[in-house]
């Protein structure tokens, strides 16, 4: 039993089937990969995940707990953390802080009226989120205007925002989209970094087959909104079927 | 020019010793030694001129404030007196009042009875203004005399015809020479039914406030008494400018008299309005459908250009009229401004020379002997004839006017034509009348 | 200590020393002089300046911290106002009562009006609380007249039915409003030479709520829930999939905002018992607004000095006519002195309007933070001059201005 | 029935000038993504450029009558205007006459040149300023608009008639088979219905067919993008501007003979445009055209004597009521895209 279990779901937009009888296992302490070209319904099934679409059929378990119906923050406070495409954090805000208001909705939950403390007093919180920030090596940069730092440093934000809620599962959205190779070189070594120092449960989205190679433990592979193969690294490299629907001749 | 303003504050200031002097708690700002606020000790003494300076009667308020000038100037002797040459007192010397010259401060009301109370309170706190005067809409009026009230100085209204303001708010530091709703309708009826019968049906659009009630519920009641049937009478929101919306529902009743109880742009709107749908092209009932203006404003009505012709209403002074005050009035105000006065500007006149009369009358500034003295006061040669300042209610009672549109003006300030002066027996009412009914003056507050 | 830190117990302590010497501060001319004129040390001034003080805090909380734009809080501050002053026409004079519940209707009315319109955002939400108010307000003025008194605005009268308290005082005056006794409206006067200053009970009630209101502010810029509020203005998105509510947190603020406003209200009328329908006027809102951004949304001062500076125009340039220019400039020669009165003629008195717009333009174009902006630009100036070529502020990598300044 | 048609008429006219201010308001927030409350002050500008015309064309010298007196009991000064000297009192007399509709070609220029210079000496500042500090900015270049105005021309309310030929009203009712003078509308109201009918359509077509509005319209959807591809957005942003201006402006002075013009009739249209703007869609052109109609008209319903009795005070609120009505069910107004002015 993984610790998200999504069983037989399907997402219909109009005419166009985007997901269709989708089934995904996603096993505690693996990565968990799942790949598929442009319009296979990665973001779909992503977005079925974190409460923005309810599907038509089927079910999302999480943790043994149905997510359908729940609305985002709900889910995240299940303990699913999500990380963008481009890193969304908090712009306006310092870089501690930005780390603090995770750490607070662990604490508070979805909301909590806390007016008259001070955050200037919330030593264990701010401990928290220090260590966080040294373990990303961003300690240096607690006070700075988050939205003035590279992407590459935002990208480091939003993952030390996501992991100080110690999520049980990660979910990465293209975490490399865009990017040169040589950033994703550094995002594919943070994530190898992050793996290395916890134990996580981790499922990327990702198009780029050479990120998907280097962490995952296991690959889902999606085609037009339906599995087509489930299985290690080593073998979905070989997979006739995914080199004809995915990798096509240029693999 | 070259006068230096010396507040009464700073002329006892100035001359004060150094050192500090703790005065006990008081009402406002009088000194320990006063008995009633703001008293002035120094060789001048202080009006507050309180009139619209910004919004839509900022036109006004200008005119009412020249007039305001202009009595200064007379009181301190200087011009050609003015009217205090007509008035039947003659206890103005043209040396001040009880011999301080006079000085004014000015505010801003907005027409908003908020930033008018604040103003008013700006010139008693700081600028020890002894008299507040002025203002343009009956909400102000009524809202600065409760101030004035409380605040122990007396208070001269301006312009405002709502019955409230004499009638259920009235107040004792507070007096109106304006005339009223009530008297509008008393004088306007019989000169309609004399023109356009008894058999009338009335159609009355209503500016939705205390105001357009009052007139409403008066005119109706005079209207009515001579044998007018009410068709019916629709309210329209203040910050309507188009109301074709209201006009039209018109065009389907048997309606064949139209009432605007609106003052100001409402009025201009409104009537331009009317006459664009043709309403006074309109036979109904075999009568020639006819509108009806209760309180004209000769500046505002510049604003409805022709459309004015011929459209009856009431006033309370207009220029032409030829006794020896009006005339006096509009010579010195003629003469300096190069246009004749509105008749906002001759009531906030009359009204600054009836309180600085009042003072001397009464030998002292203290609201409470003024108010005595202005109490069931009898003068003339004011511009309205005889009148009287009636002691139950601090209403001024004279004669009415009710004008019509001019067919032919000489000039763009020839727009009325005085049909007939309301004798003042006419529009007297008791006290306790039930338009009147609901308030009472209480007792006079000095301050101190 | 109280949970400020030592700059936020700097910034307070500046605050209430200004506040509790405003009479001295505000009064720096000699009365009778001629810049006299210039003066704002009257009680009724000097309460409107804390009042709006703390409508705009109030503000500030809400449009400084979540970015909502609110063009319709003049409602809450119009119905502030209305409860209190029924209560001073039923229950008693104490302004104690009056101003709790002119919170508390407030804080209702804002509860309602605020769950409806924070279902949308941006300029949605803005004209969804700018029709709320104009309703109330039209309706205020109009068909509500049994409960508002319409145009006059709602007063006390000779036989309000007060339950703790006589209808009329033994002289048949309408008794005044009180804080357990001590009138609002009395006034120690202090003569000092040829000044004057004027200590108004009312005034130092003001002050103190309004340093009150200060503190709390200051508080929740300072809390936990304050990251939160500036959480919601960065980054809705974000703040959903880190497992928070956005809209509980903007609602809280709503409220919080409502409930300043309505204090401010409450305390209008305990000043001066009238309660007027303009109030609620969007031109009212968009006071609050002009004020808040003037002096520097999202800061903590900036809204009092906004707040400031518009009530001093309005009071102040709205007074000076043209008898008032010809003093200050009859030294010069005639002519001179009519040339000069005719140039200041059209920026004062009916013309203080046109010298607002004109700031408004000049503050925005050149200082877009706000006057706090203003300030900072000298402070820095000042700084530079005295420690030339010294380690800067600017080498450093850029941190965010800490929110007090 | 004749009462609702009446109203319907009612309805579309004051439409007209909601959505042609509105429209205004929509083409300067889509394609320079500026909130511009200015934009009612601009349709006072108008307003007065027809009033400055009349006040033009009457221009006058004064002869001494003295067979009358003035108020002061003189001789009366009587002014005769140029043109009447000039072209004698029939041509004359007839300029004066068809002073508003002549203001036209006066405003025209007037009011592009006002676009011009507003939008290149302050707007285009503001271009990449938050919208709070844009709202703040035209807010007080509308009230200095209005003041000089105020100072120029007095707080007042100034007569501007519309020309002789179109003062009566049309007899819509006999056309139907009514009553004669039961449906009877002024022709000037008609005029102005008409009128606005004529620009919007203009502004449409010149949005559709042409290049240039293309291309404006492409900046509108992705300003970036059409940037990028080489062509001068600002220019024609610029250029649009003017025409944003020039449509307030006529807008202006076309109402002008309903209701006589004062200074601050630009607030007074300026909240209502907004929420008319808002309840059409933020950045829609159609949204705006069409809700400036659809309020026109409720509006008109809801000053209805069997409305009102129904529901007191109704006719003071129902713009708002319907406004929120709307935005509470449809997010983004009636044609509001997504992701505009949310945030």
């Amino acid at each position: 039993m993984g610790i998200l279990e999504v069983k037989g779901v399907n997402k219909r937009f109009g005419g166009l089937q985007a997901l269709g009888d989708v089934n995904l296992s996603v096993q505690e302490n693996t990565v968990h990969a799942i790949i598929g070209p442009n319009g296979a319904g990665k973001s779909t099934l992503l977005n079925c995940l974190v409460g923005k679409l309810i599907p038509d059929t089927g079910s999302v378990m999480f943790d043994g707990q149905s997510v359908l119906g729940r609305k985002p923050h709900e889910i995240n406070q299940m303990g699913i953390s999500r990380v963008f495409q481009t890193p969304e954090i908090f712009g306006d805000l310092t870089v501690l802080e930005n780390v603090l208001i995770p750490c607070f909705a662990r604490r508070d939950g979805a909301f909590r009226m806390h007016a008259f403390e001070t955050v200037a007093n919330e030593a264990e919180m701010i401990e928290k989120a220090m260590t966080m920030l040294e373990d990303v090596n961003m300690a240096d940069k607690r006070h700075m205007h988050s939205a003035s730092m590279s992407r590459g440093d935002k990208r480091r934000l939003e993952m030390a925002m996501c992991l100080v809620q110690e999520p049980k599962l990660l979910l990465l959205d293209e975490p490399t989209a865009g990017m040169a190779r040589a950033d994703t070189n550094n995002t594919i070594d943070l994530l190898k970094e992050i793996k290395a120092k916890r134990d996580i449960t981790m499922a990327i989205i990702e198009h780029d087959m050479h990120v998907v190679f280097s962490l995952a433990d296991r690959i889902t592979v999606l085609a037009q909104g339906t599995p087509l193969v489930e299985d290690t690294p080593e073998n979905i490299k070989g997979h006739p079927k995914v080199r004809e629907a995915y990798l096509g001749e240029s693999a | 020019m070259s006068n230096s303003k010396f507040t009464r504050r700073g002329v006892l200031k100035t001359g004060a010793v150094t050192g500090a002097g703790l005065a006990l708690p008081t009402i406002f700002t009088a000194s320990s030694a006063s008995a009633f606020t703001n008293e002035p000790t120094g060789a001048s003494v202080t009006l507050g001129f309180n009139v619209p300076q910004t919004g839509p009667y900022a036109d006004e308020g200008a005119d009412e404030l020249r007039a305001y000038e202009l009595a200064v100037e007379h009181l301190n002797g200087g011009g050609d007196g003015g009217m205090m040459n007509t008035f039947s007192s003659k206890a103005l010397q043209g040396n001040g009042i009880l011999g301080k010259k006079v000085e004014y401060v000015t505010g801003d009301t907005q027409t908003k009875s908020d930033a008018a109370r604040a103003s008013a309170k700006s010139m008693i706190e700081k600028d020890g203004a002894i008299m507040i005067t002025g203002g343009s809409s009956s909400g102000v009026a009524v809202a600065v005399q409760g101030l004035c009230q409380e605040a122990g100085v007396i208070f001269m209204a301006g312009l405002t015809h709502s019955n409230d303001t004499t009638g259920k708010d009235k107040k004792a530091n507070g007096f109106r020479h304006f005339f009223n709703a009530y008297m509008s309708g008393a004088a306007l009826a019989p000169v309609l039914a004399k023109m356009y019968g008894n058999d009338r049906k009335a159609y009355h659009l209503t500016a939705d406030y205390t105001w357009g009630w009052t007139q409403e519920e008066s005119i109706v009641a005079a209207t009515e008494a001579l044998g007018w049937t009410t068709v019916n009478t629709v309210k329209t929101p203040l910050a309507q400018t188009d109301f074709s919306a209201y006009i039209t529902p018109i065009l389907q009743t048997d309606a064949d008299v139209l009432v605007l109880n609106h003052y100001g742009g409402n009025m201009v709107n409104s009537l331009t309005n009317a006459v664009q749908f043709g309403l006074r092209d309109r036979i109904v009932n075999g009568k020639q459908f006819e509108i009806v203006v209760p309180l004209y404003s000769r500046l505002m009505a510049r604003g409805a250009g022709e459309n004015v012709k011929g459209i009856f209403g009431s006033t309370n002074w207009h220029w032409s009229l030829q006794d020896a005050g009006s005339q006096a009035f509009v010579k010195s105000f003629g003469t300096k401004y190069g246009f004749p006065p509105s008749q906002a500007a001759h009531t906030c006149y009359v009204q600054t020379l009836l309180y600085a009369d009042a003072v001397e009358r009464a030998g002292s500034f203290n609201p409470c002997a003024v108010a005595e003295a202005l109490e069931g006061y009898d003068f003339d040669g004011l511009g309205n004839g005889p009148t009287h300042y009636r002691a139950a209610d601090h209403q001024c009672f004279k004669d009415v006017l009710v004008v019509r549109g001019k067919e032919n003006p000489t000039s763009e300030f020839d727009l009325l034509e005085v049909v007939e002066v309301t004798p003042r027996a006419q529009v007297e009412y008791a006290p306790d009348h039930p338009m009147f009914a609901g308030g009472s003056l209480g007792t006079c507050n000095p301050g101190a | 200590m109280l949970g400020l830190d030592k700059k936020d117990w700097t910034l307070l302590l500046i605050v209430a020393v200004l506040a509790l010497a405003a009479p001295f501060i505000l009064n720096p001319f000699p009365a009778g002089s001629e810049l006299a004129q210039f003066n704002a040390g009257y009680p009724d001034l000097m309460q409107r300046f804390a009042i709006f003080g703390i409508f705009a805090i109030g503000f500030n909380i809400l449009f400084g911290l979540t970015g909502y734009l609110s063009f319709g809080h003049a409602a809450f501050l119009g119905v502030g106002s209305y409860s209190a002053v029924w209560m001073f026409k039923l229950l008693s004079m104490n302004v104690v009562p009056a101003i709790l519940l002119s919170m508390v209707v407030a804080a209702l009315f804002s509860l309602l009006i605020g769950f409806v319109s924070l279902r949308r955002s941006g300029i949605y939400f803005s004209i969804l609380t700018l029709a709320f108010a104009q309703m109330s307000f039209n309706l205020a003025y109009s068909v509500l007249t049994p409960i508002t008194n319409g145009e006059t605005g709602l007063q006390l009268t000779l036989d309000d039915p007060r339950i703790l308290g006589a209808s009329a005082t033994a002289d048949g005056s309408i008794p005044v409003t009180n804080l357990f006794g001590l009138e609002m409206r009395s006034t120690f006067e202090l003569e000092i030479g040829a000044w004057l200053f004027q200590f108004n009970a009312g005034y130092y009630l003001c002050a103190v709520i309004m340093l009150l209101a200060f503190y709390a502010a200051m508080r929740i810029f300072r809390s936990p829930f304050g990251i939160m509020l500036r959480a919601v203005k960065s980054n809705q998105q974000r703040m959903t999939y880190t497992g928070l509510n956005p809209r509980p947190y903007t609602l809280a603020a709503f409220v919080i905002s409502g409930m300043y406003a309505g204090l401010a209200g409450g305390l209008m009328a305990s000043m001066d018992p009238l309660a007027g329908a303009e109030r609620m006027q969007w031109t009212a809102s968009g006071e609050v607004v002009l004020m808040t951004i003037l002096g520097g949304a999202g800061t903590l001062l900036g809204p009092v000095l906004g707040a400031g500076f518009i009530k001093y125009f309005e009071n102040i340039f709205s007074k000076i006519n043209d008898n008032v220019l010809h003093g200050w400039f009859s030294f010069l020669p005639d002519g001179l002195e009519d040339l000069l009165v005719s140039i200041v003629h059209p920026f004062v008195g009916k013309g203080w309007h046109l010298t607002l717009g004109i700031l408004f333009m000049l503050v925005v174009i050149f200082l877009p933070g706000g006057l706090i902006e203003g300030g900072q630009r000298i402070v820095r100036l000042f700084r530079k001059k005295k420690a030339p070529r010294g380690e800067d502020a600017d080498h450093h990598p850029k941190e965010t201005p800490h929110v007090a300044e | 029935m004749d009462a609702i048609l009446l109203q319907i008429l009612n309805g579309l006219d004051k439409g007209s000038a909601y959505a042609l201010i509105a429209l205004g308001l929509t083409l300067i927030f889509g394609t320079l993504g500026v909130v511009n409350f200015a934009h009612g002050a601009l349709f006072m500008i108008g307003a007065f450029c027809a009033v400055t015309l009349s006040k033009f064309l009457t221009l006058s010298f004064e002869t001494v009558d003295p067979t009358k007196t003035d108020f002061l009991g003189q001789p009366l000064k009587v002014k005769t205007p140029y043109v009447e000297a000039w072209f004698g009192p029939d041509f004359g007399g007839a300029l004066i006459d068809w002073a508003v509709p002549l203001s036209i070609l006066f405003a025209i220029p007037v009011m592009i040149t006002v676009g011009f210079v507003m939008e290149r000496g302050l707007i285009k500042h503001f271009y990449k300023r938050p919208h709070a500090d844009q709202i703040l900015v035209t807010f007080g270049l509308a009230i200095v608009l209005q003041e000089i105005i105020k100072q120029v021309y007095g707080a007042n309310p100034i007569p501007t008639p519309a020309p002789d030929a179109f003062r009566g009203s049309f007899d819509f009712g006999v056309l139907l088979g009514f009553d004669p003078s039961v449906i009877i509308y002024p022709y000037w109201r008609l005029v102005y219905f008409l009128f606005a009918a004529v620009i919007i359509g203009a502004v449409f077509a010149f949005l559709q067919f042409t290049t240039f509005g293309m291309v404006v319209r492409a900046g509108m959807a992705d300003r970036e993008t059409v940037g990028l591809l080489g062509i001068n957005i600002d220019r024609r942003f610029t250029i649009m501007f003017g025409i944003a201006a020039a449509v307030a402006g006529l807008a202006g002075v076309m109402y002008t003979p309903i209701n006589s013009p004062n200074y601050h009739m630009g607030m007074d249209f300026l909240v209502l445009s907004f929420v008319v703007v808002v309840v059409g869609g933020m950045g829609s052109l159609p949204g705006a055209v069409a809700a400036g109609f659809l309020l026109g008209i409720l509006e008109s319903f809801a000053s209805m004597n069997e409305i009102k009795s129904l529901i007191p005070g109704i006719d003071q609120i129902i713009i708002y009521l319907v406004a929120i009505v709307i935005l509470l069910t449809r997010p983004r107004g009636l044609m509001g895209r997504k992701g505009v002015m949310e945030d």
